[in-house]
């Protein structure tokens, strides 16, 4: 097996659904020639040709409409859009038909798309590149959205992502695009959408994150296994359709509830997570769930960062605190 | 001469030179066939057998029809809100019968004669606009899209359509329609610019009725013709009189024949009236005059191919009592048909949304299934 | 005082701020001449000419973000968006820019902004004009949410609304534009942008709804109190940002919580009141707090509706057994 | 002569003249100045003093000074990503110093040179790309708007500007800038419209610097110029020498007395070359040659203005010294004054969303500072 960091996984997740399938094409603005700002689509034009790895012009909202277009026509189209924060001109195309093309048409047509982008905070990064909106399209009906922590997940749930008859949006977490190695194997494997990870065993509190924030929690986590603290860890990977059952037979241990994210708290996902976990495990409950996340404020320019996004001494007390309630 | 300001660089010297003797600049605008039936531009004149154009009037016929009953019903409450298509016959039926049958059409809202030649049937129609999904469940291979709602976002898809059809050296070609209200979207451009950037077969119809609801053509953009705005992407365009059938149908046919020929997209702009209200829910005496109304009804395109045909002798009252009667009780059968639809059940509401059912959807399925045992239990 | 509907309360709210500030403009498709499709702003243009009222061209992200110039160069724009199902191409304008302007040039420029929409579903309308989609606004920082339930809060709220130095997404539930008359003011007055009220009091369960949702568990209380149940009603008015304290105070009384919105329920409205009354309320919770909500699909049309809206039997059966826990 | 296309209807003879001289379908471009720094077309030299001149190359060579230091501090760890805007100085400062201090500027983020034309100094852009939004808090008046990132979302709001300006009658006009790929976007397309359908004083500007990143422009759109976009509003374009000081300078001229005198909006598109990366994220070797780059190197809009000076015996290489010691020692202390800022506090991140701070997020504040609170104490 290679070692390689996520954004050579997401690259031979790529790759391998190209060789695979000649229904898949690549494209998004300078995802084609220079293999993205992040060289994610890197050598895959050179390999491909132009016709199935491309450049666009820079409009997201026909980026998105036309990837609409070529799935209703038989494409498996999978597009960049080159930061999260600019989804936005796309909005329309993604809320009002990617999301409802299946369901308007009684299943004549659907959009089996993926949509990439780069994702969060942490980078030092110019306005609009830091952000967390996941909350936003999970909201949506009709959508998937998958964010993976680690370069083998990444691979799999992207060969699943691309292989779903039905749009997916997929959130990578650009803070970790190179800082974690890991071994993925260089052929094809595939992680189910829809469930969840546990990646730590632990009954005195169970805590719920997703892409980068894992890393954080895993730091906060080193800190409270010195303390004698047993914390169990899951890794969302999909935050719609959420695996709810894995977070609430994990609750039903532990009793406790921790949800971290970096997007903004109000109406944010961990809402979700609480809401559910009240409906199906309310008498389990011993202490009340919490929330360590971004603020209800725009993220700041870096100088400001380290203030807004959750670290793990953050996260860390959260999980003191609601063991210790 | 082929100008510089289009790529009609890969045309034929014919195709050329139907975009460059109508250059949207000039202020000219294609019509064959004026308001009195008469052939004014014979060297326009597409080459149909007579046949054919029966069949269009035909169709057409049928369309305003349809359109009429469908207003009257909805007065009755018996479908939902729904646009009118009244005077706009010609452009929807011209364009749409200058396509194959391999071709795809992506529709605005307010297209049925296009539609009805593309395969959907009033039946579909019905059941749309009273209220079902139903109603966009084409039979495979029509390769007519549901109504998209969201002004002009459809443009995007037909260009990604076009864009599979190359990618596979598919031979076929996408029209898609607008409104003159459309061409102010961002999505017309993003969709034109790509377009013709990948020189996809796409067709860009707009079909200009003078309104977007309440705002004159006028208020909508400062460019003298919609058909001019295919100068910023480098495509060919074109300004018809959009209630010719003659000419609508040429220009169609140039237009499909350059894009399957690998040259890419053009705009055309069929200038036409929104002879109805915008939609039954629209009052148009607030914005506009019963002399301006008038004044169209003397173009409306029924009146001209009519009297086109009964010149040539291939129609005349008789023939168009009989298919009045025959369009009348075969919109009705199918009304009846819509009427007796049974209502969607619980499963209809989520069985669509995904291919497969995620767990959380199950759930409020079992949930609002559950509440309705408890209330009628 | 005169009896107005809803649809002529914001008819006087316009009125009022017209006649009062130059710096007010109204505009939006239709909004015009003919005083838009649902005439909220009927009889405006022809009392304060078309250089205050008017119509625009078809394009709500220019229409959004012209209204965001506008406000920098000291106007306060009053924009229209036909249906709330049309403010998706302008969503880039809304989050990017409206939201944003003041705090990224550190308060040098503010977008004294309202987008006025027409919202919700129970009209049988075509595709996109049914959804209830507030909670994807209420998560974006920088925006303020408001939803009124009666015409006299409608134009007490818009007052308001105008005269707030941040842009308010102002949804009008168009179910209830001519439903509900009422006695409302001709001047001027104001309601407090994020203050809920409560309707009704009542120990035994908390009830939070708004919009059109409040007629119909007005409706289901009525049984409920035909069964003697005492349920305390709060209409939340302001969705971000929330009356957390009229909330909790309420629940810490009754310890119980319903929430009732159209809108979708996975990352909606619900899970936030949710998570808040869990994090502030905590030990005052009896039963679990429940969701009565639209489903996780796109709003069926006409014929399928009923079955997808929550009405006064489904809040009526959620109250019961919520209290019955 | 005027043309039909473009709405010059209101224009001085003088105006209409420049437009319909360089009517973009023509294939013309305006240039007054050539590479050698030779006059070539006399009759559309601006009418500048000599101190004018002197006083945009003097601004022209601090930016590139300016721009150089802030990429060279970048490769050292001490700003953050930036946009170099090395090679588009004339199309910067020649288009800024056409407006009025009333006008407003709303920019994109490649316009260094038009930034400090209008008010902004380096401390303001070292703390902006030092990553503190310090440093957009300009000035009371400057009329200056903070970067936008996203692309072409800005024209918007110069359109709204106008409209405001327009509303109240004053005399004040909006330029806005964007780039070759920004003329993809459909907030461009929205907002030409909506600025000509209201006729509005707007300068669309369009810095087509030859890519977008790593996409050239003839892969962004299929329209041979930029500026022939135009004419889908019905407002005038023109193409002109965007390293050509004079030609820039004129343009923007016209462009702003027209727009001042209520004729409306026009769009400009300045022809020029991103001599440097992207940004510093970016490397060009991926997407061009070094011949590309060479070939640019000559059309240097620095070195044509610097020869034309000299031989007009304005400049001379001691001036050049001095001013270049001069500039680096002013650029040095506001870099150290901003290393000196002070980081944004708690208080900072929260007290500028709102004009008021609502309770949640006081309750979010305080909740932070107590956690910093109990890790500190
Ligand atoms: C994005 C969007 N905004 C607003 C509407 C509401 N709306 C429906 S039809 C219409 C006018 C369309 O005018 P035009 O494009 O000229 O087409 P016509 O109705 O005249 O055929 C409007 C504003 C919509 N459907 N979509
Ligand atoms: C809506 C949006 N999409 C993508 C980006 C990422 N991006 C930043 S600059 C750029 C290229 C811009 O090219 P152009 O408009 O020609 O301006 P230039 O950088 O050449 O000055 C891209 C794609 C963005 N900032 N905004
Ligand atoms: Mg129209
Ligand atoms: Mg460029």
């Amino acid at each position: 097996m290679a070692v390689m960091n996520m954004v050579q996984a997401i690259n031979s997740a790529l790759d391998v659904k190209l060789a695979d399938d000649p229904s898949v094409i690549v494209f998004g603005e300078d995802a084609g020639l220079e293999g993205g700002v992040f060289r994610v689509t890197e050598g895959l034009q050179q390999k491909y040709g132009e016709k199935r790895v491309f450049d666009t012009p820079l409009a997201e909202s026909i980026i998105v409409g036309s990837g609409v277009g070529m799935a209703i026509n038989g494409l498996r189209p999978v597009c960049e859009i080159q930061f999260d924060g600019f989804m936005y001109p796309a909005f329309n195309q993604i809320i009002s038909h990617a999301a409802r093309m299946r369901l308007r048409s009684r299943g004549t047509y659907s959009v089996p798309m993926v949509i990439r982008a780069p994702y969060g905070g942490g980078i030092r990064a110019l306005e609009h590149h830091s952000e967390s909106m996941e909350a936003l399209y999970a909201h949506i009906p009709g959508l998937k959205v998958v964010i993976p922590a680690t370069p083998y997940d990444a691979k799999g749930l992207l060969i699943s992502a691309i292989e779903d008859n039905d749009p997916v949006i997929f959130f990578e977490p650009k803070k970790i695009y190179r800082a974690i190695k890991q071994e993925v194997p260089e052929g094809e494997y595939r992680i189910k959408i829809g469930k969840a990870a546990i990646l730590q065993e632990g009954d005195q509190l169970t805590v719920v994150a997703y892409g980068a924030m894992i890393r954080t929690v895993q730091q906060a986590l080193q800190k409270a296994k010195k303390d004698g603290l047993s914390v169990e860890l899951i890794d969302l990977r999909t935050i719609y359709p959420m695996d709810a059952d894995t977070i609430i037979n994990s609750v039903k241990k532990t009793g406790r509830l921790l949800v971290a994210h970096e997007a903004p708290r109000s109406f944010g996902p961990a809402a979700e997570i609480i809401a559910l976990v009240n409906e199906e495990a309310f008498l389990h409950l011993e202490a009340p769930p919490a929330r360590v996340t971004g603020m209800d404020t725009v993220v700041p320019l870096p100088k400001g960062e380290d203030l807004y996004f959750p670290d793990a001494d953050r996260v860390y007390d959260a999980i003191k605190r609601t063991i210790d309630f | 001469m082929v100008t510089t300001r289009a790529s009609t660089k890969y045309m034929t010297e014919e195709q050329a030179m139907l975009f460059n003797a109508f250059d949207p600049l000039s202020g000219k605008r294609l019509q064959v066939m004026d308001e009195k039936g008469d052939i004014v531009d014979a060297k326009w004149m597409p080459d149909l057998p007579d046949s054919k154009v029966v069949e269009a009037y035909k169709v057409m016929l049928y369309a305003r029809i349809a359109d009429t009953k469908s207003v009257s019903y909805q007065r009755q409450g018996r479908l939902y809100t729904l646009p009118s298509n009244m005077g706009q016959e010609a452009a929807a039926v011209g364009s749409a019968m200058a396509l194959e049958k391999i071709d795809w059409m992506v529709p605005a809202y307010r297209e049925l004669g296009a539609w009805l030649v593309k395969g959907a049937t009033m039946l579909h129609y019905f059941l749309y606009f009273g209220g079902s999904e139903e109603g966009s469940r084409y039979p495979e291979g029509t390769r007519l899209l549901p109504v998209s709602v969201p002004i002009s976002s459809q443009l995007c898809h037909a260009a990604g359509i076009a864009h599979a059809a190359k990618y596979r050296g598919d031979r076929e070609v996408v029209i898609t329609y607008f409104g003159d209200g459309g061409s102010s979207q961002g999505d017309f451009h993003e969709a034109s610019n790509w377009a013709a950037v990948y020189e996809l077969p796409v067709i860009f119809f707009c079909n200009n009725n003078g309104y977007a609801i309440s705002l004159r053509r006028d208020k909508q953009t400062k460019s003298k013709t919609i058909a001019q705005k295919a100068i910023a992407y480098g495509m060919p365009g074109i300004q018809v009189d959009g209630n010719d059938f003659f000419a609508v149908y040429r220009a169609t046919h140039e237009a499909a024949k350059n894009a399957r020929d690998g040259n890419g997209p053009s705009l055309i702009e069929a200038v036409t009236y929104r002879r109805g209200s915008h939609t039954t829910s629209d009052d148009p005496t607030r914005y506009r005059s019963a002399d301006e109304e008038k004044a169209w009804e003397a173009k409306d395109p029924m009146i001209r191919l009519r009297k086109y045909l009964e010149k040539k002798k291939l129609w005349d009252e008789d023939r168009e009592k009989k298919h009045i009667e025959e369009a009348t009780s075969d919109i009705d059968r199918q009304f009846k048909q819509f009427e007796a639809t049974a209502a969607p059940t619980v499963e209809d509401i989520f069985k669509y949304q995904f291919d497969e059912m995620p767990d959380s959807l199950k759930k409020q399925m079992v949930e609002l299934r559950n509440f309705i045992n408890r209330k009628e239990g």
